[in-house]
């Protein structure tokens, strides 16, 4: 089935095609999930794509490439687990001479710099927790009077942190909080703690905040929506979004559930990757690379000047949720 | 109390120690000559194990004071005690069975050269112990591999091997057959003249009078007496353990053999080598003993009667129907129960309580519903417990804290509860004092006289022969004969048992 | 002995007997102390509540820790039961459902396919067990890796892809998170699910013969056999019992976070695991408890809620916690100090 | 008995005794079948430098679980020595050092301290485990947690926060990922330091006295107490000697990947505890060999390698491992096949 969007041991229709190969550093990652299914999208015909799932570990992924190496890729698309490793895996691929695309994770420009053969297709990791920071003042200042429940100007905030050592929740959590701050607002942090990526966990830490704080709490900042979710979970069990209790809550991934809490008003509003577009640049500069043309031969991508392809994030809240509901058609 | 003696290898002084619960020794002494073999009896429970145990370091003694070679010591671990001169030959086989006997001797105290291990001395020496004390075991073969006797020997060779001036022999000969004690005995004649001193504990008569120079008794955790065995008859030692007199060694026999209840014919195990082609037929209220040498392979006959062992061919017919005991689960509801020789192994649950070890083969019969009936479970333990005479403190004690020997009690106990047509005892009294000997001999008799097939294993020739109405000799795994117990003797089974 | 003396020997053997429970009202004294706030009835329903999945969880695990085994495969099927039932109850105008045209089921519909699941996956478990004899180790890593396979093949499919699967029916969503009001308060029904489960594994290992079996198993495989026990039946409905445990906090789960990914449940064995542990259940096998399951799973949800509560910084929580779980146990281990 | 059937039980005697070397055999002439261009020593070259590190680890953890012991905490401790030895060997000129002033270090300084804070680490847990007697499934979970906390909190600090450590020394990098060049191939480097700590991993276990007390402990501690071994003793050393392996394996993590970070070496021990039972070791303790553990692991290795270079989708992946090492280990345990 497609479900799994593997390839089979390089026979088969795709076969003859050029092989290339892609590791993604987490198949079942909400966002990832998209993305490798603009690429199996944009692979077909054109490609033999191999993709690999590194299960969020480094060493497998440096694996995954020796693998993928023998046998015979002759290009490489690699969402890094780890950011700093993309060195090693230029050292593997230079001596053969085979391109590498890396995507969504960004390597150091000096990286990439060091081989003519590296590209980056993805954002600037920063960047959510910019939009996501802005997404903050923005709704703060506009429903100041509801939000600030103590009336003191200030954000008393609670943020759930991704996996720590994460270069997306390190990312995140210090563009979002310093952007707000940039805006002039100023902010309070009640507190902060790692719910790990995970809902279940974030339910369980939201339900101690409240406890302890309860509505000295005026806004949920959460590394991505799965723990946007869970936070929503715990607050609607302390009784939060019915009547006029309310909590405003952001995340990162725009995902349909969560955006459906956005149509529903239970969340303000989260950052959206477009995965479509990330997916199929990927594509389109592995496959070029695989058949040593040009990477932007025939595409409509622009190289900026450390040769990265940037694909932007959006904000999506209830006033263009159709952009978000568009992503997943 | 400090009239110590200066002749005395071994002084232990007012010796207390308490478990929780259990005042286990109540100031205990023992003293031990020089050269001697110095028996130390008691009932089961009486504290000769946890007596030895404070000795070796395994135990840390509540009060009391030991001297050694007329120095107090207290050794902290066995490790000490080994390196002053007290080994011992512990009562539950203590071997590390996944690794090889050399090992398992030199464990503790390998020869190196250099910083690795010398095999090949450790070889050689072992080879060396083992032909002084004329033992004939592969050094390099595996414990597991070898026989409970076999093991047995290794362990009373280690203890031989670390030339100390006493060795505590904590119940060696239980599980060792009549050759083999004369092996020992012969070994610890030696040892004797070396000037080693023996420290002897055993519930066997007979072995006792004719090896050991001294007898220290003990009854509940206290000190009796210490007399010269030259002065003792067997009848007074039991007086002094049990206290009371026990005029007989073997109750009356009541039974009466009646209808044929087991016929055993032509039975052959599927893996070889093991027995073959046993014939032999029981009946109701019938005492069967077996008996044979080690590696006879009576232990496998038992147990292939009650499904632990595939057969190749032969039948098992209970009461005129052909039986096919595939598994115990089956042959206990076909009404057999078996005691095992290993109680360790196959026996006791140690870290449970013996409420359950005792209900655990018949849980059944305590249903009520999808329910067991905590009523019934009670009153079938307080029964084993009374009537199996078990010194426990509660119901709810973990049996691995009781006795050997009540340990003993409480499986038996466990068998009779099920209420069995057929009744294995695969050496049932190995480790039980005499008292409560007596005891199960008298069940037995009773569950005889009440119409059970009783098949008994054992290796002491008394006991067959004061309690078995038949007995089938095996040997090599074959059914060497079937004799009358009553026109029978030592001697033509010991001929018969050599048969083959 | 005069009384006196006995009494407080009795005490103290009480307390060496029983350290668990004191370590947990230690723990629970620790954190007032730190913080007074803790003591609301507020703190309490949300320790209760959120160690309700995780007792149903504990009980199943420990149940195989008592045969002397063990199931590393536990966290996934709570996973696979919550994608399972999370699938299935999707309300009706949800946009994203994974079954667009899938009624609104009731309740315990879902509910059944999702334990009927992990009843299966656990039942296989323990054939592998019991008649491959492949150690539980092996075995349910081998069902771990195996279910998480098979749960992500389910999730991660068209229309949506790897999605929380969100937008749970309220019917769902009040049966997780709701409860019954008492005075200004709501005792959650998760804490009566758990009390009833905890009801019903009691009478089970206690009462019924395949409790003492267990126990018999787990004491002495050897003799279990010679007793007559049918090891490998009593161990196959063991871990049946567990998977219908999993089965049935998986759709917990699901319901009270409102949302389930083929992550959901990852590594809660080891948790669960350890909590036994810390409650007395003995790893090699025979002994354990149902209120001392209960007890390790609150001693490690007060310790996860406290620290969370106090506001200790993430990483100095994971240190705090590693530190306490090793004292506790290492008090608890003074009852088998082994010099006598 | 004829010669010639005693010779064909003698076969198949040995077949059964070797399961695990017929199991490897087997999966590779299976994978070759599927693909016959496995069969290339670049393959080879990759399982073998890929098992390495793992192979290190997995000596330690199984020296453990000979004397019936467990380390959970040998992943976090791959991890400890990673981040320190990232962090003091990276390259001079690098722009995001953690310690901007510090010289380059020649190569064994920084591996020495990372093996020293393993190896501390670990000696704690054998004290733990020896002196408190707290099970070493408890010490090693308290110490797993505590350690990634210690980790996470030395990772995550200024000048550059919680950032992967990378921009590793060149000769850091050589030293993991280069090899010596024989014709058109280059024998890794980490191969042969796996086969140098195999070899003297084998001669300890074997040929010392630390070696046979550690079997004697696992297969009956009390045997071993009454014949004069001091176990505490022993099982610390066995516990420092694993912590070392880890420290050295983390090393080439870092090394390998070029970069670490907090979670480098997540869930290795549960790999390699895996590859040990694989292997033949028993988790209750006094069995296993060398040989055994090294086949364990690149039996895990060539499933994983294997998986990959078919092209199996990864969902699919799971299952088939999952199948595999259930399979695997059913027919090793044949051997044990109890029915006498
Ligand atoms: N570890 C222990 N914990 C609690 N009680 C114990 C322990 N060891 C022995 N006891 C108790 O101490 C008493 C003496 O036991 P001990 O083993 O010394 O008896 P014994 O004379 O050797 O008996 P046997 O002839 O049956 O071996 C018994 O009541 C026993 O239950
Ligand atoms: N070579 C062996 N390897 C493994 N186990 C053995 C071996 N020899 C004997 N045994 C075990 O020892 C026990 C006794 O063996 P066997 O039936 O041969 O002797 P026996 O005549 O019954 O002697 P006894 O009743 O005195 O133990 C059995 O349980 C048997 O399985
Ligand atoms: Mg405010
Ligand atoms: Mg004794």
């Amino acid at each position: 089935s497609s479900s799994t969007s593997g390839s089979d041991s390089g026979k088969g229709k795709d076969g003859d095609l050029p092989a290339v190969g892609a590791t993604i550093y987490k198949f079942d990652d909400n966002f990832m999930s998209y993305v490798r299914r603009a690429m199996d999208t944009a692979a077909k015909g054109k490609v033999n794509l191999m993709l690999n799932d590194s299960q969020n570990d480094q060493s497998k992924q440096i694996e995954q490439v020796d693998t993928l190496i023998a046998k015979g890729a002759k290009s490489l698309a690699i969402n890094l687990v780890d950011p700093k490793a993309a060195q090693t895996i230029i050292d593997k691929a230079k001596p053969k001479s085979i391109p590498v695309i890396f995507f969504n994770k960004e390597p150091d420009a000096s990286v990439l710099k060091g081989y003519d053969k590296a590209y980056y297709v993805g954002t600037t990791s920063s960047e959510s927790g910019v939009l996501q920071g802005e997404l903050i003042a923005k709704a703060w200042e506009a429903n100041k009077d509801k939000y600030d429940k103590n009336k003191d100007g200030k954000i008393q905030y609670v943020l759930l942190k991704g996996e720590p050592g994460h270069p997306d929740a390190e990312a995140r959590t210090k563009f979002a909080i310093s952007t707000v701050k940039e805006k002039g607002i100023d902010v309070e942090e009640l507190a902060m703690d790692t719910g790990m990526w995970d809902a279940t966990k974030a339910t369980e830490k939201m339900d101690a905040w409240l406890a302890k704080y309860n509505d000295k709490i005026e806004f949920v900042i959460a590394n991505n929506d799965g723990m946007a979710l869970g936070a929503i979970a715990s607050l609607e069990k302390a009784g939060y979004f019915t009547g006029d209790k309310f909590m405003p809550v952001v995340g990162v991934d725009a995902i349909p559930e969560a955006l459906e809490m956005i149509e529903k008003g239970k969340m303000v509003g989260s950052v959206l990757n477009d995965a479509k577009n990330q997916g199929k640049a990927t594509i389109d500069l592995a496959a070029n690379a695989a058949k040593s043309k040009d990477v932007l031969d025939g595409t409509e991508w622009k190289l900026d000047d450390s040769k990265a392809v940037r694909v932007p994030y959006i904000i999506v809240t209830k006033d263009n949720i159709q952009v978000g509901r568009d992503a997943y058609k | 109390m400090s009239e110590s003696n200066s002749t005395n290898l071994l002084e232990m002084l007012n010796i207390t120690k308490r478990f929780p619960g259990v005042l286990a020794l109540d100031n205990v002494s023992l003293k031990v000559k020089p050269g001697s073999v110095h028996a130390l009896m008691g009932e089961n429970g009486a504290g000769k194990s946890t007596l030895m145990k404070c000795l070796f370091g395994i135990y840390s003694m509540d009060e009391g004071k030991i001297l050694f070679e007329g120095k107090e010591v207290a050794f902290a671990n066995s490790k000490q005690a080994l390196e002053n001169g007290v080994s011992m030959v512990h009562q539950e086989l203590n071997q590390v069975r996944q690794q090889n006997v050399m090992d398992n001797i030199w464990l503790g105290r390998f020869p190196k050269k250099g910083i690795f291990i010398d095999e090949k001395k450790m070889y050689e020496d072992t080879l060396a112990i083992f032909k002084s004390l004329d033992i004939n075991i592969d050094p390099r073969s595996k414990v597991s591999t070898l026989s409970v006797s076999e093991m047995q020997m290794v362990e009373i060779a280690k203890a031989v091997s670390y030339h100390s001036k006493i060795i505590v022999m904590d119940e060696p000969t239980s599980s060792l057959t009549e050759n083999e004690v004369d092996h020992l005995f012969k070994i610890i004649r030696r040892l004797q003249s070396e000037n080693v001193a023996i420290i002897y504990i055993s519930h066997k008569m007979e072995e006792i009078l004719k090896i050991s120079d001294e007898v220290t008794i003990m009854r509940d955790g206290q000190y009796i007496a210490t007399q010269s065995s030259k002065e003792l008859t067997t009848d007074e030692i039991i007086k002094l353990m049990v206290g009371r007199d026990l005029s007989q060694r073997f109750p009356a026999k009541v039974n009466k053999p009646g209808d044929l209840i087991l016929k055993v014919t032509d039975l052959t195990a599927e893996n070889q080598p093991s027995f073959y082609n046993v014939n032999f037929e029981l009946r109701k209220g019938e005492i069967l003993g077996i008996a044979g040498l080690v590696g006879s392979k009576r232990t496998e006959v038992v147990e292939a009667l009650f499904g632990m062992r595939s057969l190749k061919s032969g039948t098992i017919e209970l009461g005129g129907k052909v039986v096919k005991n595939h598994s115990p689960q089956r042959a206990i509801k076909n009404g057999f129960a078996l005691v095992t020789e290993e109680r360790r192994t196959t026996g006791i649950y140690p870290d449970l309580s013996i409420s359950f070890n005792s209900i655990i083969a018949n849980l059944a019969q305590y249903r009520k519903g999808v329910f067991l009936s905590d009523r019934k479970v009670y009153d079938d333990t307080k029964w084993v417990i009374d009537s199996m005479n078990v010194r426990t403190p509660t119901q709810k004690t973990s049996i691995g804290s009781l006795s050997g020997g009540n340990q003993q009690k409480v499986i038996i106990g466990r068998w009779l509860l099920t209420k069995p047509d057929i009744l294995l005892l695969d050496e049932p009294t190995r480790g039980i004092d005499v008292g409560a000997k007596f005891e199960i001999y008298q069940l037995i008799n009773q569950l005889a006289a009440e119409g059970k097939g009783i098949i008994m294993i054992s290796s002491e020739m008394p006991e067959l022969l004061g309690v078995t109405d038949r007995i089938l000799v095996m040997s090599n795994g074959r059914a060497a004969g079937i004799v009358d117990t009553q026109a029978t003797s030592q001697e033509e089974i010991m001929r018969l048992a050599a048969l083959y | 002995m005069n009384t006196q003396a006995s009494k407080k020997s009795n005490v103290s053997k009480w307390l060496v007997d029983n350290v668990i429970y004191v370590v947990l009202v230690l723990l629970v004294v620790g954190i007032v102390i730190a913080s007074p706030d803790f003591l609301s009835m507020t703190n309490l329903i949300n320790i209760l509540s959120q160690s309700s999945s995780r007792i149903i969880i504990a009980l199943g695990v420990a149940g195989i820790l008592i045969t002397a085994g063990t199931d590393l495969s536990a966290g996934r099927m709570v996973g696979l039961a919550a994608v399972i039932s999370a699938s299935l109850l999707q309300a009706g105008d949800y946009a994203y459902k994974m079954y667009p045209n899938l009624p609104e089921l009731p309740l315990f519909v879902p509910i059944l396919i999702a334990m009927a699941a992990t009843g299966l996956v656990a039942t296989l478990n323990g054939v592998i067990v019991s008649k491959f004899h492949v150690p539980p180790f092996i075995a349910t890593l081998g069902m771990m890796i195996g279910v998480y396979g098979l749960t992500s093949i389910y999730f991660d499919r068209p229309p949506y892809g790897a999605q929380p699967i969100g937008g749970l029916s309220s019917k769902f969503t009040t049966f997780a998170q709701r409860g019954i009001p008492v005075g200004q308060y709501e005792i959650p029904y998760l804490v009566i699910y758990a009390i009833i489960a905890t009801a019903i594994i009691w009478v089970v290992w206690n009462k019924t013969q395949l409790g003492k079996n267990m126990y018999a198993i787990g004491g002495n495989p050897e003799a279990a056999k010679v007793s007559g026990v049918n090891v490998a039946r009593n161990l196959i409905f063991i871990y049946m019992i567990a998977g219908l445990l999993y089965g049935f906090s998986g759709t917990l789960e699901a319901g009270r976070v409102g949302s389930a990914t083929n992550n959901t449940g990852n590594m809660y064995e080891l948790d669960a695991i350890a909590a036994c542990v810390v409650g007395g259940v003995s790893l090699s096998g025979g002994i354990g408890t149902v209120p001392g399951v209960v007890t390790g799973v609150l001693i490690f949800q007060i310790i996860n809620y406290g620290l969370a509560f106090l506001g200790v910084s993430p990483y100095i929580q994971y240190i705090v916690k590693g530190l306490i779980i090793v004292v506790a146990v290492a008090f608890d281990m003074r009852k088998h100090a082994k010099k006598k």
